[in-house]
């Protein structure tokens, strides 16, 4: 049963692809947040201000990325059976149902987005 | 068991429909049930009656159709074990797509009023229906008692609302400890009470009347009897209600009663000011003696340290209820005993055999001490 | 707790090997999918914890006065190269080249107590701070949230370890690198839970 | 993995022979003595909840009514709650997919045996836990809801709620390694030619169960670790003076409570599944209609929690999202219920006492789900909430639903697991007391919610028309106690009979039937193949015969079996230790004392012995 990815499987080139990806978008996240907020934000003023509006998004699709190179990649879903990918993309789902409605409940409950939304 | 078990097919049904009968028209009957839900006498009320009605009587509906679908399905084909084998039938892509789409259709027809109706009870009206700016109330939720504030005419009372038929209230709630929930089923439903967050609530009277409430949210020991009353008064008499509290005797409190509210007992040194204290005017006008040794014993046995008999103007935080107008509320210890001299005073000598737990200790009281605390208390009308 | 069962399931050698399975995957490997599905909602709660609660503290220490990008930073970048070292590992598993599971397979158990290390390190230094686990809301949900990703990596690098102790014992043939993959699969999961509480927890919360 | 460890002289059954009967039991790893001792523990609470519910409903049968102390009352009405949701009606569904599924899945035992018996030793020693509380007369007492913040440390001090908290986290882990391994089980174990669209409906129920049980546990298990923080680390995660919010643990304990409903009932609809079609000599109507709508009940059963807090006024909004999304769930329950009906629907129905119950559950779901729907409906739901007319709507689904179902399973089912049958006339004066103590117990609460009695409350006074009505429900449920009781008394009955039954009693389209009753311990001599849907009808049909001859007992020559272990057993226990450990080592060290330390050790040595323990994989009668 175990060999069965084997002739699916990436080989260490591909791995260290990935490696050098993953390192990249993270090293592109402290930057991002060096800019806008830490020591590089005198070094380029500019650049930090155009892009702080948009830091948590970039944030996130950048860790979306990195995620998904992860679960692709590494944890060969790419390769492996459709089912443990839908099994993993399901518990997903329902995890960002969970984290978006609180923190959409919580937001209106403290009448972030609907004012008078206090009750 | 031959016996009985023809007894059982022969009766049961027509036993059970029979107790199905009587327990549907026993709710039906109307004036017995002050706190009911489908008897209103509120606007709120009247907007949540009609939506609930309408599931009602679709689902009623539904469920004669179903259950006789079932009946009918059960007593049409019994089978015997030595039978044929009934047609194999594996299922119907027309039929599930019709009974998806026709229970989905009847939704609909709840769903629409559903939501007009969540929207319609989400809006604290802007005027009442007599024209006037909306009464505002405020509710604070303590284990176990309500506290009722009157902002705009600075009258604070407790576990006894009262509000003027025709005018809207717009009651802002919060509690002082544990979650409640704050609810007059005849004027509207419920809205829970939290410490960190303003909740709020709208009802109009429309009869006069007493109406009783609960707490609906359990909260703690005493969660059943955390009880009170919504007094809708005429207009007039909501006027004369309001002037008695502007007048309620001025009772010397000691200052040291401005306890925090997380703080429990009688200020301690209460018993210190009894000679600063002169005896109201009131008490000394009034016919029985017994009334000047209980404004005595209300100020030495340490009840002023946590309840204020003034109404207005009294301190602002106590940790027991507001006495103002006492004497004449229908219920004592939150709602749960009529207010009569017999019960009050055996609920100032046995708080906790009446309501274990509650803050009020038993402060030895002989029955002459309690009778006079009584007829003290009675004058405060 | 719940990582107990993952261990649990990664050792269970019980699968009665006569019978067939019904996918052509085994049993084992489909149980740790399931228990990381699992997890994802275990995660999520304490992720929406965090984010509900961030800026809720009524007093200080907040983020600002304690985060500093760079240990964590360093941290990041030693457990997403030990997820590399883990599919190094298991390709040498796989194919036999026993030398090279063993040398993959030992930076990343030496990663896993890195990033440890590292944050039993920052715990210490947050707490001499001022930010005990009960000093404020914030406090509490960044210890709980971080915690129970900690003590993952600690259970994470623990097995890994226990693997390489019967690798190293040549307990790890080719037909058994399910045994490895299993693990590296748990890992993996550990090390994505961390590329979202990196920039979430630290990155965003040290706006000013 | 490694070669055999056997002594060659010996065969398993003199093997087995040698241990004796307690040791057996307590290291089994058979999936069917483990379903046993699931439905034995699991009727045990239930028996213990019931008892509470009686007190319960003796204190309340009058108004002013002083019988219990109100201390007493809220520890009753809580341990009433988490007993029949953890402890009965929970575990009752465990003993079926433990006994049942690799039966009717045609596998040998579950994916993971000894991971099984570790769900079952937690599960007990758990619920022990739980009640061991009211030895020292600390029971839970703030709601099986256990909101905050009257659940935490300032408004309930004392070791009431960390029974509560630590023995739902430990309940947890048996829910979570279960799902686990039944979701690999009906994945991976499948007989041959059982395809997903073949598989039984209480398989698919079942499956889907797990999904619910893995995806809403992990969110309970942070709340109570949150919850335990406050209570036990000073945290303020639900004290408002630090920031914290008690609408978070509302949500969150939501989020996990509503998936917990579809936990409780989903296995129900699977037995009624399975019941109908065997005694309508009909196939289930509809089947992929069933199986999506279950899946869509479970998925919308992650989206419509907060219809469990529209009273706490989350705003206009979000009340009419839950209240829609609460609605739709009406849609697929309904379809079953027509495809249940569709399924009787020119049938040849035999009137057995598993059929009796099944109809009965259709009656009685009907009306729960019916008041599911009034609730839905947000605006009327502020009437309802926490009234009585809850009360009465959640029994109609839990008793009327989950537990006449379950009634209907253990009948059903009782000769493939005990070789006897029950008795059928007190089958059937077990089903009509029931149904009469059921009705005059709930339905009454129907009227006293929506005349105002609200739920919890210890008392009630008199004079606002709740009187008769407590009173009625009082009789019923003395008379639903009395109904228990001639059910025990046909297990006994059953018990000391000696006739034994036939394999396939009922005439079964499921695998189970096609083995002998009890099953042996390897359940199949040979793995069956399988090529349609209702699998055993097709044989039948196939050979011509109405029944398949007597199948005779193999000797399980050359088929392996996982061996006992006593490591499941020790892990729980270490995991027990682990969580009492936070209840009483609080005055010794923070935040781990002697005793945490000790389950921690334990669990970890344990899982190590577990691991690394010879599979006992031997061959029977070699």
């Amino acid at each position: 049963m175990a060999g069965h990815a084997d002739a699916a499987h990436s080989n260490a080139g591909k791995y260290i692809q990935i490696a050098v990806v993953l390192f990249a978008l993270t090293a592109l996240e402290v930057a991002l947040y060096e800019v806008c907020y830490g020591g590089l934000k005198t070094m380029a003023p500019g650049l930090g201000a155009s892009l702080e509006p948009w830091f948590v998004e970039v944030l996130l699709l950048l860790s979306a990325f990195k995620f998904w190179f992860v679960a692709m990649f590494y944890m060969h879903l790419k390769f492996d059976m459709k089912l443990l990918s839908w099994l993993f993309l399901f518990s997903l789902i329902i995890a960002v149902i969970v984290i978006g409605a609180l923190i959409i409940l919580f937001g209106y409950n403290r009448g972030l987005w609907w004012p008078g939304g206090k009750w | 068991m031959a016996l009985p078990r023809a007894l059982w097919r022969r009766h049961l049904p027509l036993g059970l429909l029979a107790l199905f009968a009587v327990v549907v028209l026993a709710g039906c009957a109307g004036e017995n049930y002050p706190q009911s839900t489908l008897h209103p006498k509120g606007d709120f009320a009247e907007l949540v009656d009609a939506v609930f009605m309408k599931t009602v009587w679709w689902a009623t509906a539904i469920f004669i159709l179903v259950e006789a679908a079932l009946l009918y399905a059960i007593f049409k084909f019994r089978g015997k074990p030595d039978d044929p084998e009934p047609k194999q039938v594996h299922g119907s892509t027309v039929v599930e797509i019709i009974w998806t789409v026709i229970p989905a259709a009847v939704l609909a027809f709840v769903a629409v009023p559903t939501v007009q109706t969540i929207f319609k009870t989400a809006e604290i009206p802007a005027s009442s229906p007599d024209g006037q700016k909306p009464l505002t109330v405020e509710v604070i939720g303590h284990q176990w008692w309500w506290e009722f504030r009157y902002p705009e005419l600075g009258i604070i009372t407790a576990n006894e609302m009262h509000v003027p038929v025709g005018r809207t209230v717009d009651i802002r709630m919060k509690t002082v400890d544990v979650l409640h929930s704050f609810w007059i089923p005849q004027l509207a439903g419920k809205r829970d009470l939290f410490p960190n967050r303003e909740t709020r609530l709208w009802f109009t009277a429309k009869e006069a009347g007493e109406y009783p409430g609960a707490c609906a949210e359990f909260c703690g020991l005493q969660h059943g009897k955390m009880l009170f009353y919504v007094m809708a008064d005429t207009p007039a008499d909501f006027d004369a209600w309001v002037a008695r509290r502007m007048q309620d005797s001025v009772t010397v409190v000691p200052m040291a009663a401005a306890i925090p509210s997380d703080t429990v007992g009688p200020a301690a040194d209460a018993t210190g000011l009894m000679d600063t204290l002169t005896v109201s005017p009131m008490a000394q006008a009034a016919m029985d003696p017994r009334v000047a040794e209980g404004e005595k014993l209300f100020l030495t046995k340490a009840c002023a340290g946590c309840h204020s008999l003034k109404a207005v103007g009294g301190p602002p935080v106590m940790v027991g209820p507001n006495l103002g107008g006492i004497g004449a509320r229908r219920m004592i210890a939150a709602g749960w005993m009529r207010n009569t001299d017999e019960n009050l005073k055996h609920w100032l000598q046995n708080p906790q055999e009446v309501k274990e737990g509650v803050l009020m200790a038993g402060y030895t009281l002989s029955d002459a001490e309690a009778e006079a605390l009584v007829a003290y208390l009675r004058t405060k009308q | 707790m719940t990582t107990t069962t993952a261990a649990l399931d990664h050792h269970d050698h019980d699968d009665a090997h006569a019978h067939h399975t019904s996918l052509p995957i085994d049993n084992r490997k489909l149980a740790i999918w399931t228990f990381i599905g699992s997890e994802c909602l275990f995660f999520a709660t304490l992720i929406s914890t965090y984010l509900v609660y961030a800026g809720q503290s009524v007093k200080g220490p907040f983020p600002t006065d304690i985060f500093s990008v760079g240990l964590v930073t360093a941290g990041t970048a030693v457990l997403l190269f030990s997820s590399f070292f883990v599919v190094m590992a298991l390709d040498g598993a796989q194919k036999g080249d026993r030398k090279k599971m063993l040398t993959w397979l030992s930076l990343t158990v030496l990663c896993g107590v890195f990033f440890a290390g590292m944050q039993v390190y920052e715990f210490w230094h947050f707490y001499h701070l001022g930010l005990g686990y009960s000093t404020n809301l914030f406090s509490a949900s960044f210890y709980t949230l971080t915690g129970f990703h900690g003590a993952h990596v600690a259970l994470g690098t623990l097995w890994l370890a226990t693997i390489l102790k019967d690798a190293i014992k040549g307990r790890v043939p080719p037909k058994k690198a399910l045994n490895l993959e299993i693990a590296a699969l748990y890992w993996h999961f550990v090390d994505v839970v961390w590329i979202i509480i990196f920039p979430v927890v630290y990155l965003m919360q040290m706006r000013s | 993995m490694a070669t055999t460890v056997l002594e060659p002289t010996m065969t398993r059954t003199a093997a087995l022979a040698k241990r004796s009967v307690l040791v057996d039991w307590l290291t089994t790893v058979d999936h069917k003595k483990i379903g046993i001792m699931y439905g034995a523990w699991a009727f045990f609470f239930f028996v213990i909840g019931g008892v509470e519910a009686l007190i319960i409903r003796a204190q309340l049968a009058r108004p002013e009514a002083t019988l219990v102390s109100p201390e007493f009352y809220n520890q009753l009405f809580t341990m009433h709650g988490t007993t029949m949701i953890f402890l009965a009606v929970m575990p009752l569904s465990a003993m079926f997919f433990n006994f049942m599924i690799p039966l009717l899945i045609g596998a040998r035992d579950v994916a993971f045996p000894r991971l099984n018996a570790m769900s079952l030793w937690v599960f007990v020693l758990g619920g022990l836990f739980l009640n061991a509380s009211f030895l020292f007369g600390t029971a839970p007492n703030g709601g099986w809801f256990g909101y905050a913040p009257l659940s935490g440390r300032q408004y309930s001090p004392g070791p009431h709620m960390d029974f509560w908290v630590l023995g739902l986290q430990i309940l947890g882990i048996a829910s979570l390694a279960a799902g686990v391994n039944f979701f690999t089980t009906i994945l991976n174990m499948r007989a041959r030619g059982m395809t997903l669209m073949r598989m039984p409906m209480f398989v698919w129920a079942t499956l889907i169960t797990q999904v619910l049980v893995l995806l809403s546990f992990p969110v309970i298990t942070v709340a109570l670790i949150l919850l335990m923080a406050d209570r036990l680390f000073g945290s303020g995660f639900f004290v408002t003076a630090m920031g914290g919010d008690p609408m978070l643990w509302q949500h969150l304990f939501w989020v996990f409570g509503h998936p917990e409903v579809y936990i409780l009932i989903l296995p129900a609809f699977g037995i009624i599944s399975e019941i109908l079609p065997v005694f309508s000599r009909k196939p289930l109507f509809g089947y992929s209609a069933m199986v999506f709508s279950s899946a869509f009940i479970a998925f919308l059963g992650f989206g419509v929690w907060s219809h469990h807090m529209f009273s706490t006024g989350m705003g206009p909004l979000a009340d009419s999202f839950f209240s829609l999304a609460t609605m739709l769930i009406a849609i697929p329950t309904g379809v079953k219920i027509f495809n249940w009906i569709g399924t009787l629907w020119g049938g040849s129905l035999q009137f057995k006492t598993p059929m009796y119950f099944a109809l009965g559950f259709i009656a009685m779901f009907i009306m729960g789900g019916l008041s599911g729907v009034m609730h839905s409906v947000a605006p009327a739901d502020l009437q309802q909430t926490d009234t009585y007319f809850v009360v009465a709507h959640f029994h109609y689904v839990l008793f009327g639903g989950s537990i006449l179902a379950l009634t209907a399973g253990a009948y059903y089912w009782w000769p493939k697991m005990f070789g006897k049958m029950l008795d059928e006339g007190l089958g059937k004066f077990h089903f009509w007391t029931t149904m009469i103590g059921f009705n005059l117990t709930f339905f009454p609460m129907h009227f006293a919610g929506l005349l105002g009695m609200p739920r919890r409350v210890y008392t009630y006074p008199s004079g606002l028309g709740f009187d008769l009505y407590n009173l009625m429900a009082t009789v019923g449920a003395f008379f639903l106690a009395f109904s228990i009781l001639v059910f025990m008394w046909n297990v006994i009955k059953t018990w000391r009979s000696s006739e034994r039954a036939p394999a396939d009693p009922w005439g079964g389209a499921t695998l189970e039937w096609t083995i002998p009753s009890p099953p042996q311990e390897w359940n199949f001599d040979d793995e069956p193949v399988v090529t349609e849907r209702d699998a055993v009808w097709g044989m039948k049909r196939a050979a011509g015969v109405r029944m398949l001859p007597e199948p005779v007992a193999g000797d399980g020559k050359g088929i392996h079996m996982p061996g006992p272990s006593w490591w499941p057993l020790v892990v729980s226990l270490g995991i027990l230790s682990f969580f009492v450990g936070f209840m009483f080592d609080k005055p010794w060290a923070f935040p781990f004392g002697p005793v945490t330390v000790f389950g921690l050790l334990l669990t970890t040595f344990a899982i190590f012995k577990w691991a690394y323990e010879a599979p006992d994989a031997h061959a029977t009668n070699h």
